[in-house]
């Protein structure tokens, strides 16, 4: 936030606001609606009643990339798809996160063709990695929590 | 006068779109390959007069991954792994056709009982994908429960194929020849419970939605399709049964035993999406009927035939016989021969006829391996169901037709 | 598939009317017809023997061998007489022509401009003849043999570091 | 008299108060960093074709307008359904005739056809 630049790091009261500033962000983060193949199909799964995704204050997929915090790309991402991966990820609000879900979103996976992106990180920077082909709901859970470590342990000044 | 001149992206569009759209008048909007209610990533071109779908310019290919050319440079046996992603929500069914078109090809012979269990879990297959398309169709038209109910009850048939396969969704687990294992002992119960709870799931899906006043006003008169448009176009599966006539595969080309189990083809008249959806809920009931007559008559005996040319040996042989361990080593390395031939294979899929033309070269990997899916043909009617509808019938229209991207882009 | 005596019938009617040869071709009976009579064929079939509906249509590229060198494959079938049959046009050189069929099976525009993207064969007279699958401005058509697989080494241990200098990295 | 109407000013000054609040010090603290393609318009993933605010048809204004004019009624009902007991008789009379004249003006518009969208 502009506070903390201006006013630099103050011991306890920067950061404790850091820790509740970055607890609220990892257990309020929306996911963007963005399924591609079939983990897409998993990523239901993982959201209806049986493993609900709202446990973990994912409660919302918001579909429009304006509102919503972190991008599961869930499933295999073609040539012809990866300009508009790209375009959504920009179109994100700052504090923003990645989890590219299935091996073929993260290497390429089954598929070493013409056609498939081998792995997202080409183009868009990847946080957390879910391996699984699809990975089963609990993976995808486990992906999540690992990120919410992650966002706990950031720096204000990252997204600053 | 022109309004204001509307840039057309890419020049080829102009002949597509009507001049009303390059004067500005209708609007050009992308109901793009990222929207809720697209299932997956289709990209349709709108032209809207306000709400109303003046031209509708379906664009996919956005999860086209190659997989025809990609089993042209594996195994036969090798290739199999790559069926499963196809039509991410009947696996089983792409599994079955290929294993069909590769033993026609090399004209293996399937033992009964592969052949039941594979009518078994081809049928589970069709209710689980019927219970996703349920599920997001009437989350589409805002009945969010059943999105709910839907992904609850799908849960057990997935627990059912992770215990025969070990993988919830693709299993690959039918293999040219048969069954990759046999059945564990825990599936004849984990089935029958299915068998005699389901029904009174799918009741409580039609109380929910079938005399719903909001869903018939949402669905009744939608989308009309005429049998003659439907066979035309080439639709074919619940679509074209949704418009009145009785055409199913399982029926008129009986494949894998189909034709010892007595079911009747659900098919309403009417053509609009309320039919379509009448049609896929009655085809539940049926494959629950046929599940109930496979488990019933389940003949006992091998998994898999022995014909060692083409099916590895058991792994206990290996141990005791030489031929075993020669046939193991040839066929797992480099994989069995097929003659010169190419075959067609249609199969009953619950989207339509998903047929295969798979063409040998005596080579041990497929020379061209064509996946005719019904999605890619029933997409091509959209536009011819979406003139003059609003948006929001659209995307009703869309749900209807059950369209699965993988399925349509290969 | 063997010729039952109905489709007989209709295959002779064939080979009289646009002398296509019946021909037993990998082991599959099926009518081989010349690329320039394939819009009569298609037409008298849904007219006069009530194949109404196209099921597919697709191509096999046999490539070292240039003189045919693409096969275009018609599944042709008779929903109400319950009949298949397969129809095989073949195509010479490396750009070869093809008449579309739209005006007789409307659905076959997208299998066609499926054929352009992925094989390359120019579809003459259809309505708008783009890439169906790859994007736009794609180089090649993927489904031909001469077409490289596009196989990406795989980045174990021993070649990471300098895979790992190639991969392109996302731009900020 | 006034005095009980005290807690209710409190009340809207400070949610005021707070809404205000929290929309300033967002807009002054939070980090603006506005790039050409964050700021394109957002049309599901695509290029946009056209401008991002482009002519609407007129049906839209006229449904907004018809919505606006019935919300209001609605509005008026509810100040009503709280006295109700009190007012007796002649408060259901007066209600009614309000509700008469606007069910006039809804007649009219169907019948304009205000209400059919082409």
């Amino acid at each position: 936030m502009g506070l903390e630049q201006k006013l630099g790091n103050m011991g306890i009261v920067t950061t404790t606001l850091e820790n509740v500033v970055n607890w609220s962000r990892a257990n309020a983060m929306w996911p963007m609606l963005f399924g591609l193949a079939c983990c897409a199909i998993e990523m239901m799964g993982a959201q209806a009643s049986n493993y609900d995704l709202s446990r973990f204050g994912m409660e919302l997929m918001r579909p429009s990339p304006r509102q919503s915090d972190l991008m599961i790309v869930a499933g295999r991402v073609s040539r012809k798809m990866a300009p508009v991966l790209r375009r959504l990820y920009d179109q994100m609000p700052a504090p923003k996160w990645v989890v590219s879900m299935g091996d073929c979103a993260s290497c390429g996976g089954v598929y070493n063709n013409y056609a498939i992106v081998q792995g997202v990180d080409e183009i868009v920077p990847v946080d957390v990695y879910v391996a699984g082909c699809p990975p089963r709901p609990e993976a995808l859970i486990h992906g999540i929590m690992t990120l919410h470590e992650k966002v706990k342990a950031e720096k204000l000044k990252e997204w600053a | 006068m022109s309004l204001q001149q509307v840039e057309i992206t890419s020049e080829e569009l102009r002949h597509l779109v009507s001049n009303r759209a390059i004067e500005g008048e209708t609007v050009l909007l992308n109901m793009g390959p990222q929207h809720p209610s697209t299932h997956g990533v289709l990209r349709l071109l709108l032209e809207l007069d306000g709400e109303i779908v003046v031209n509708c310019i379906p664009d996919i290919g956005f999860l086209h991954t190659g997989i025809e050319k990609n089993i042209e440079a594996k195994t036969y046996e090798k290739a199999e792994v790559m069926t499963d992603r196809l039509d991410y929500l009947n696996t089983m069914g792409n599994n079955l056709v290929y294993c069909l078109a590769v033993e026609k090809l090399v004209d293996l012979d399937v033992p009964a009982r592969a052949q039941a269990v594979r009518v078994i879990f081809t049928e589970l297959q069709r209710i689980s994908s019927h219970l996703v398309w349920l599920g997001t169709a009437a989350l589409d038209l805002a009945a969010m429960s059943v999105f709910l109910y839907c992904f609850r009850e799908r849960e057990r048939i997935l627990d059912v194929m992770e215990m025969c396969s070990g993988q919830r969704m693709m299993t690959t687990y039918f293999r040219p020849g048969g069954l990759w294992r046999d059945l564990p002992p825990e599936f004849e119960d984990a089935v029958r419970g299915i068998l005699n709870d389901f029904p009174k799931r799918i009741d409580e899906y039609e109380g929910l939605l079938t005399n719903n006043p909001i869903f018939i006003d949402r669905t009744k008169g939608i989308g009309k399709l005429s049998v003659a448009d439907g066979i035309a176009w080439g639709v074919t599966g619940p679509s074209l049964r949704g418009s009145g006539l009785a055409y199913d595969l399982r029926k008129e080309e009986p494949y894998s035993g189909y034709e010892q189990y007595e079911f009747d083809v659900a098919t309403a008249d009417g053509g609009d999406v309320y039919t379509r959806y009448l049609v896929r809920m009655e085809e539940m009931r049926q494959s629950l009927r046929i599940v109930k007559q496979a488990l019933d008559k389940l003949p006992s005996g091998p998994f898999r035939s022995n014909n060692r040319k083409f099916v590895p040996p058991p792994r206990a042989e290996l141990g005791t016989s030489m031929e075993a361990v020669i046939h193991h080593f040839k066929l797992w390395t480099e994989g069995f021969p097929a003659p010169k031939e190419s075959v067609y294979v249609p199969v009953e899929s619950p989207r339509g006829e998903l047929g295969v033309l798979l063409e040998g070269d005596g080579g041990p990997k497929p020379y061209r391996c064509y996946w005719r899916t019904p999605s890619f043909v029933n997409l091509q009617v959209l536009p011819l169901l979406s003139k003059g509808v609003f948006v929001a019938d659209l995307v009703a229209i869309i749900g209807s037709i059950d369209i699965v991207l993988g399925d349509a882009d290969r | 598939m063997q010729l039952d005596s109905t489709l007989n019938a209709i295959v002779s009617d064939l080979e009289t009317a646009f002398g296509a040869k019946p021909g037993e071709f990998r082991g599959r009976a099926r009518v081989i017809v010349a690329p320039e009579r394939i819009v009569e064929v298609a037409r008298t079939l849904r007219d006069k023997h009530g194949f109404d509906m196209l099921a597919a249509l697709s191509a096999v590229d046999y490539w070292p061998q240039r003189e045919p060198r693409f096969h275009v494959v018609y599944e042709f079938k008779a929903v109400a007489k319950k009949l298949r049959l397969e129809i095989r046009v073949p195509l010479n050189g490396d750009e070869p022509e093809l008449d579309s069929v739209t005006s007789v099976f409307p659905n076959a525009n997208w299998h066609e401009r499926e054929l352009w993207d992925m094989f390359g064969l120019k579809i003459k007279n259809h309505p708008d003849l783009r890439r169906i699958l790859m994007p736009e401005d794609w180089v090649g058509h993927p489904l031909r043999k001469d077409y490289p697989l596009g196989y990406e080494e795989v980045q174990f241990s021993f070649n990471f570091e300098d895979i790992d200098k190639r991969k392109p990295r996302p731009k900020d | 008299m006034l005095q009980d109407y005290l807690p209710i000013a409190v009340l809207i000054a400070l949610s005021t108060i707070f809404a205000v609040l929290v929309v300033v010090i967002g807009h002054l603290l939070g980090p603006k960093r506005p790039t050409p393609r964050k700021t394109a318009p957002y049309e599901s993933g695509m290029k946009p074709i056209g401008p991002g605010t482009r002519r609407m048809p007129v049906r839209f204004y006229l449904i907004a307008v018809l919505f606006i004019l019935f919300d209001i009624e609605v509005v008026f009902f509810l100040p009503w359904a709280v006295v109700f007991r009190q007012l007796g008789l002649f408060g259901l009379i007066e209600m009614f005739v309000f509700i008469v004249i606007l069910l006039v003006g809804y007649v009219y518009a169907w019948k304009k056809g205000a209400l059919e969208w082409d």
